[in-house]
């Protein structure tokens, strides 16, 4: 989607700014919300690609305004009852108001260090033979998709190369939204700087993204 | 128009549950607590996990590791060579896997070349080696301008590069994860992984700094 | 520039919201902000342009979540300040420290409807011969520039058609910045709908945008 | 990378300003009054002027105008014409003139082509001939989707055309100002012009609606 999260690109932001202590959080709440979203993570009751769009379904003001945990806390607040496993109401009364549903798993303490290790490879066997080589030139579509996608809008209708190839990896556009992982082969493609940008742009610079097959066309 | 240009129900859905649940006034602080006693009263999460996660990451996994996977990249040509063929293999012999490193590439800067990494989209970053992102990574200015001005990044972060070194921005939009590593200063000859790890700065395995020369002040090392 | 202001093709921002009752303006200040906005225009003190580029140099999570005469308002803040007629510590104390400066001309209420009557044409003499002529197949160029604009985001590097000739008009992307009126042909190029919006869009839609003779090149 | 992917300096003073200026907390509406008493304190603007300008568009201009020149445009054929042919001309001989309706285009609705304007940059808008415009087509869910996605945001204004009149959007982004003339409805014959004006609502010649017809209430006439 065409959200407040696709920023490549956006001007008006203003410089960097870096802390000077750089703590990881901010706040108690922070880390809560942190901890409490890879615990429901770990519980597979939505996928990793759900979980990012629910964060950049966010009203663009609210999600430009909102500081980076508090994006992962409505996000959460919108899994959980998109899922079922929470009502509204329970939010609004700030508590448990039903017995919970039954989740297949509940990550304990004990668990934490394999499920971490393990993390949540992406990579299936391929269906099919890739349909690009490294060094072919390539084009990406035009889409402008209301629902989750990892094209960004800055590398839409662009030429570019082929730079490395990945195997065949879970499709975010269809995973995010229940249509199973349907695994495409995944590139790395390389764009330079005045094909992005136009004029004026870096002639040095090369941006490079990872794009799914079917985000591609030969050029 | 078809329905790909529409609001899908699912997030339309969400918007309502927001306008007649809690108030948006709620602060950010309330809610999150909140959230977390109804998840725990149900018996979705356990706090020990939550502990457990936190844990993990404030203490255990952080730059070092990086810091470590360069340093034996500059000092073994037969380990960087495998870090350049399979960097995902390479740094799992270090022991270093799992959640969001689970497709490791690696990038190695040249007087040639300097490598700069970004999520656009969200905040993709290699956990295992690098810990989680600062800041300033998931921040709109970094996301916004990495892609379109590099150089005028690398400037505030005080890395200036001549115009013959090209820029090659990598803007992590799968679960590919790329790792910089810088080139190795001059003067570090003799020196063992411990201490070229100690040179190998946060920042410099993002490509928003380089690598630290022996003596300079280290009070930037954990950046 | 690529601020919040470019909010064509974005999602997320939900049904179109009608007031019932549809106030010009929803509270005193809103009234005074227009009023003091024109009149402040009308001394000549900065473009058109130069107006519209303040507001959308607003960062973009404040444009986003401001109100309509807010934005205005904060414009104009900008602008009086940018011109020297201002200071930021008057702004700040709520009230002018300093005698004024010398304004060409001050806005009498006698003059209003005059002024009004009179507004502010763009058309000029042709410096050249336009380059294109009705029916013609043209490009939109890639630019990305970090001032102001009138080439929306969403039509850069696309194909379309000139469908209506402006003559030469004042070019905001230099008039914003104290680059004089440097005037251009203008012309309303017509995209299609899946030339704009790729796969899915509406057969049937076209959309024009006005261009000015070098945001395009002949396709 | 060069100067034009850079923030202006003039934007980094403003920016200044605000940080050192007065706080962001303090209510827009305090603002805006200090804002113009140090406007007129400086002699910069006249009260009583400003008290015309708003005057001028409560109550003097707004979309009876354009609905005169809509009826006429039906009645009439030569105007009609003329309207096409040099609206800012045209629109002149009814007396309507100046700021934002200084380069008039008008664009008729035909059971082929429905005309739907926006303005996705700012808000651009003829006032000469319909005041100044409502929120919403300053707001952002319509200035994001009029341009993608027009027959939803149609169908929200209750307009659903057939699949086989097509859209045409007219995104105002120079000072050409667009007017729709929306299709004369049936059974208006022999209505003089003032009764056909009553039929041509505000939201029939920005394209989000359509003319009445005679008998439908009133209520909604003004839009």
């Amino acid at each position: 989607m065409n959200g407040a999260q696709d920023l490549g690109g956006m001007h008006g932001f203003g410089p960097v700014v870096r802390e000077a202590d750089e703590p990881l959080f901010h706040a108690p709440w922070e880390r809560r919300a942190f901890g409490v979203t890879l615990a429901m993570g770990a519980t597979g009751s939505w996928t990793l690609d759900a979980s990012r769009h629910a964060r950049e379904s966010l009203p663009p003001a609210e999600y430009l305004c909102a500081s980076y945990y508090e994006i992962w806390a409505k996000g959460l607040e919108r899994l959980v009852v998109q899922a079922g496993l929470v009502g509204a109401d329970e939010l609004a009364a700030g508590r448990s108001l039903r017995p919970g549903a039954r989740l297949a798993r509940v990550l304990s303490a004990e668990a934490v260090p394999a499920a971490l290790a393990r993390g949540g490879p992406t990579e299936r066997e391929p269906a099919a033979a890739p349909r690009f080589a490294v060094g072919d030139r390539v084009r990406t579509r035009v889409i402008n998709p209301a629902g989750h996608t990892r094209l960004p809008r800055y590398a839409r209708g662009k030429t570019g190369e082929i730079a490395l190839r990945h195997g065949a990896h879970v499709f975010p556009d269809a995973n995010a939204h229940r249509g199973g992982e349907a695994p495409q082969h995944l590139y790395t493609v390389r764009f330079t700087g005045p094909e992005l940008w136009g004029e004026g742009a870096d002639p040095t610079l090369t941006v490079s993204i990872d794009a799914w097959e079917s985000y591609l066309d030969a050029a | 128009m078809t329905a790909l240009h529409q609001d899908e129900p699912e997030t339309a859905h969400a918007d309502e549950h927001d306008d007649h649940g809690h108030s948006h006034l709620e602060p950010i602080e309330a809610r999150v607590k909140a959230l977390e006693s109804i998840l725990v009263e149900k018996g979705y999460v356990e706090p020990a996990a939550i502990d457990a996660l936190i844990e993990t990451y404030e203490t255990r996994v952080g730059p070092r590791n990086g810091a470590r996977v360069v340093a034996r990249a500059w000092e073994d040509p037969e380990f960087r060579a495998a870090l350049a063929a399979d960097a995902t293999a390479a740094i799992a012999t270090m022991g270093f896997v799992g959640r969001q490193g689970e497709h490791m590439v690696a990038v190695f800067n040249t007087p040639e070349e300097h490598h700069l990494v970004v999520c656009t989209l969200c905040s993709c970053y290699p956990w295992p080696v690098l810990g989680l992102p600062p800041t300033w990574y998931k921040s709109a200015p970094y996301r916004s301008r990495a892609v379109m001005d590099p150089r005028g990044v690398l400037a505030e972060f005080g890395v200036v590069l001549p115009e013959t070194t090209a820029i090659r921005v990598w803007d992590s939009t799968a679960e590919v994860r790329y790792l910089v590593v810088p080139m190795r200063p001059e003067g570090t000859e003799g020196l063992d992984e411990e201490r070229l790890a100690d040179l190998v700065t946060r920042d410099s395995m993002i490509g928003t700094g380089l690598a630290r020369t022996p003596g300079t002040a280290a009070g930037e090392g954990t950046r």
